[in-house]
């Protein structure tokens, strides 16, 4: 049915997006154990996001590859915070860290949809995200823990991507036709507010205050850092529509 | 002396030499700058290939990069732990590659200009290394040799994608054959002089195939792989650029052109076509990490500093 | 004071204050926060149309958009030159925009998806600003009237620039039609927000009308501009997305609907699309920037010892 | 004749891909009188090639926009210099200054041209290529004798683009093709040494030495900067093939 479908987009194009960015550090990180522990999330996010563009796709005969190469930006459903930069490893971290907690609050509710296949992927991806969730949460701790300058960084870094997070519990439409089916992204706000609230008072930080963005993802409206992202991303795929890799 | 008597015997035997063991310093000196190299190799070669996964153009075929990026990061880490047993820190291993004074393979200096470059890499490169790296497997320095087992187990997979993204192309559009075609005649002769220059031109090889960490000479390795490469041309349907290349039904093996010796030179001279990007982008991320690495070790430091408090 | 009476007459001649003039502290204040305000619109307003310098779908479009982009950079200049004269310092402004105590024009806090947003942008954005600033043009105080008559001389360039681009897409394929018409409904309102709150809900208006920085009220340049759209969409085949908007023949102007005045105040609140990225990037720019302008500075400095010493 | 139109597409490719890495800066410069520098020489290069691709695509029957738009990387004929990422500020002006030096070397010698259309583009190209090399030059100076920060970074960045400075001076067999209207490159060598040792003289600075890149941009092989940059600049355009704007 097209309004599961769409539901399966909103979290395909978040791993895909995140995974995308992700992506750019393998071969620049810090040191060789990120490049591997990057290249492990990025891969995660790659599977969790096949498995929902596929299932996405299915409602309409498409492959998970003609969902991910021959959409444009105004089709993606990604969450603005998924189109964050990079930016320095601060930045990447904390946004990885909300994507987590995000995600971990929503697959675990998920795993109790009476839609069978978003349960079974709910399922299988959460013990990935929770590895995610721990990864960005050990450096967390070790840049505000670390030297002043890691400290200032983050703090930076959250700062910036904090505007983001407001647009990921927000309700749509769509919720009210998924009862029982999606998860009403409002009720996991307590969820990920305990697990930040932990995990900054062990770090010393405080929730960043300031502007909030509209967002607008699930319904086309998103960062200006997607159009060039997906123009990479999508360029050699365009170049040679209908071809097998 | 007793010693390098022992010594002797244990490489006679074909038995494997550990950390703990007597060893002559040359050995291992060889070995470090042989493994180093060998690590640096991984590091500097996730470039090539990295240069793609934003752009690999499925899904499927993204995460089988992501993959074997992550796949070559960690092998030079196996490495390095096993320079590590013979004295040699990372850092300082680290820092003689930032700097220009280690080695790594001259083929990681070629640009990959198009997909079709992921699929030579695997076939041509990966394929060229495990010819090497094969007899390595039983080196006789024992973690070399046992860190090679498990690269090797890898590299062949990798070897094996490679095959298969060409074997897409080949199957596909006429620019994709194209597209295939041209990217193996790019990579051919730079995966052929991965051997090694030819044997009568290779000053250190005899000392390391006496001492058993090599165990065939270059020309014998190179010959070897081109037996194995042309019946998968066949199969593929892609021509191998050297119009020298025919059975020699007397010896029993193919006869074939030289590689470009001269090129091999300016490359290894640091005149290719990627040197100085490859060694910028790996500077870059190491300084650029530097204050990651020590916010880490900055904690790492209070936090035991907090535990012996606590236990204390 | 005579000194009041003195300015009260220049402004009722419709005569310029000078920076020589005595003028009151209010008269002062407001301009600085005004001219300022304004001078941080064009830099902030960079942001949007930068957006799409690297994707500009031809070399001509692509040389109009840099020397857009770059013409707001320039009436940035200006008019932090007309805020100098005022006493405040082009560092102190800078400052205050990076700290976010200082405000910038709400519409650049909208997102541009699309490439035809470079056309509402220019069209319905600069047409705006243009029927606030010619007004502007006769502001009783002189630096900053004639900052704006250079500016209001390049809008109006700018706004045929919009116009052109929304026209191109408007005789296009139906995809370019329909990519037009998308991004005049989403600008369309915020533009029209420009011109401020309604008038009963605008608090300074008065004040400033009386002192001659302002001459219109902004409902009045709202409607203004509205009378100016309507025929200029028909010429171009765009509907414009207020179903209110008609003729009255009676009071001859157009009735038109209310903007989502709490969207306004979302936005000014910091609470809209873009607000938290604008400022990230100013502050990125001009942090980055730090080390150049310090080089910058430090080499001035000691050009102007070696020529002292030269000339000593 | 076709040989001047590959030759064509040399220069025109040049200009046009520094032009788009230029473009990057505009509203990111260090300081607003740099947005505006970097924006002119831009819009001069955009110029530039404009003409040069005009007269390029003319021997095919195709447009300035189809040269640019619509032909892949191995189509391109920009020297590898030109490719190279803006990296930080001194990195920027490390390259601009290299390209500028050589670009005016070239233009001064190709206005006595035999092919009135390219003399014509020299003489006009010339006058902006001055200003081009005088705002390197001046960036130069002032980060070499700025502060030791600045200095450390600029000799950082000649070091990192010095190796795709031999490629502009290659003879290539097209060269034998066109005597008397192309430059033979190899012959503009002087001038352009003549001009970097005077202005690394005044600025204390020392050639580098190390790597020299192979090159091979006139024949098609790139620096891997360039194709993530043509999918960036002709993705809007090859969306819409055939549209005019």
């Amino acid at each position: 049915p097209p309004a599961v479908a769409e539901y399966a987009l909103w979290l395909g194009d978040d791993a895909l997006v995140l995974a995308q960015n992700l992506g750019w550090w393998i071969s620049r990180a810090p040191e060789l154990e990120e490049d591997i522990a990057i290249g492990n999330i990025a891969l995660d996010l790659i599977g969790h996001a096949r498995s929902f563009l596929s299932y996405a796709g299915s409602a309409s005969g498409r492959t998970e590859d003609e969902m991910a190469y021959f959409r444009g930006e105004e089709e993606y459903r990604s969450a603005q915070l998924f189109e964050q930069a990079n930016g320095d490893f601060a930045h990447t971290i904390a946004r990885n860290f909300i994507a987590g907690c995000f995600q971990h609050a929503l697959y675990e509710r998920l795993q109790g949809s009476h839609d069978e296949t978003l349960a079974a992927i709910a399922a299988k991806s959460i013990k990935e995200v929770d590895y995610h969730v721990d990864h960005a949460t050990q450096w967390v701790l070790r840049l505000a823990g670390g030297t002043a300058k890691s400290r200032r960084r983050l703090i930076v870094g959250f700062a910036d991507v904090w505007p983001y997070v407001d647009e990921l519990f927000r309700d749509e439409p769509l919720n009210d036709e998924l009862a029982g089916v999606a998860v009403r992204q409002s009720t996991l706000r307590p969820a990920f507010d305990t697990r930040v609230a932990a995990v900054f008072a062990e770090a010393e930080l405080e929730v960043p205050v300031g502007f909030t963005a509209t967002g607008g993802g699930r319904v086309g409206k998103h960062h200006e850092t997607l159009g060039p992202l997906l123009a990479e991303m999508q360029v050699l795929a365009r170049q040679f529509p209908g071809a097998a890799w | 002396s007793a010693e390098e008597q022992q010594f002797n015997d244990l490489i006679a035997q074909d038995s494997r030499i550990e950390p703990r063991d007597w060893m002559p310093e040359a050995y291992r000196k060889t070995l470090i700058r042989q493994i180093a190299q060998h690590a640096h190799s991984e590091i500097i070669g996730m470039q090539p290939e990295s240069n793609w996964i934003l752009r690999a153009p499925s899904l499927k075929r993204k995460a089988i990069l992501i993959a074997k990026v992550q796949d070559e990061a960690g092998h030079g880490l196996y490495l390095y732990s096993a320079a590590q047993t013979l004295g040699v820190g990372r850092d300082e291993m680290t820092e003689q590659l930032i700097a220009g004074t280690a080695r790594y393979s001259s083929i990681f200096n070629y640009a990959t200009p198009t997909w079709a470059d992921m699929g030579s890499i695997g076939w041509l490169v990966d394929g060229a290394a495990i010819c090497n790296q094969v007899p390595l497997c039983r080196a006789s320095y024992g973690p070399y040799g046992r860190a090679m087992v498990r690269i090797c187990k890898e590299e062949s997979f990798h070897q094996r994608q490679g095959f298969e993204i060409l074997l897409e192309l080949m199957n596909g559009t006429p620019e994709q054959r194209q597209m295939a075609q041209e990217s193996v005649n790019r990579w051919y002769w730079p995966a052929l002089m991965m051997f090694g220059p030819p044997d009568d031109d290779s000053p250190n090889s005899a000392r390391s195939m006496a001492w058993k960490i090599k165990r065939f000479s270059n020309d014998e390795l190179r010959r070897r792989f081109v037996g194995m490469l042309v019946p998968q041309a066949e199969v593929l349907g892609l021509t191998l650029p050297d119009p020298d290349l025919t059975w020699n039904e007397e010896k029993q093996a193919y006869d074939m052109g030289q590689p470009d010796w001269d090129e091999f030179h300016e490359v290894l001279a640091g005149r290719g076509q990627m040197n100085a990007q490859r060694m910028q982008r790996r500077r870059d991320a190491h300084d650029e990490g530097a204050w990651v690495r020590e916010a880490a070790a900055a904690y790492a430091a209070r936090q035991s500093a907090t535990t012996e408090r606590v236990v204390a």
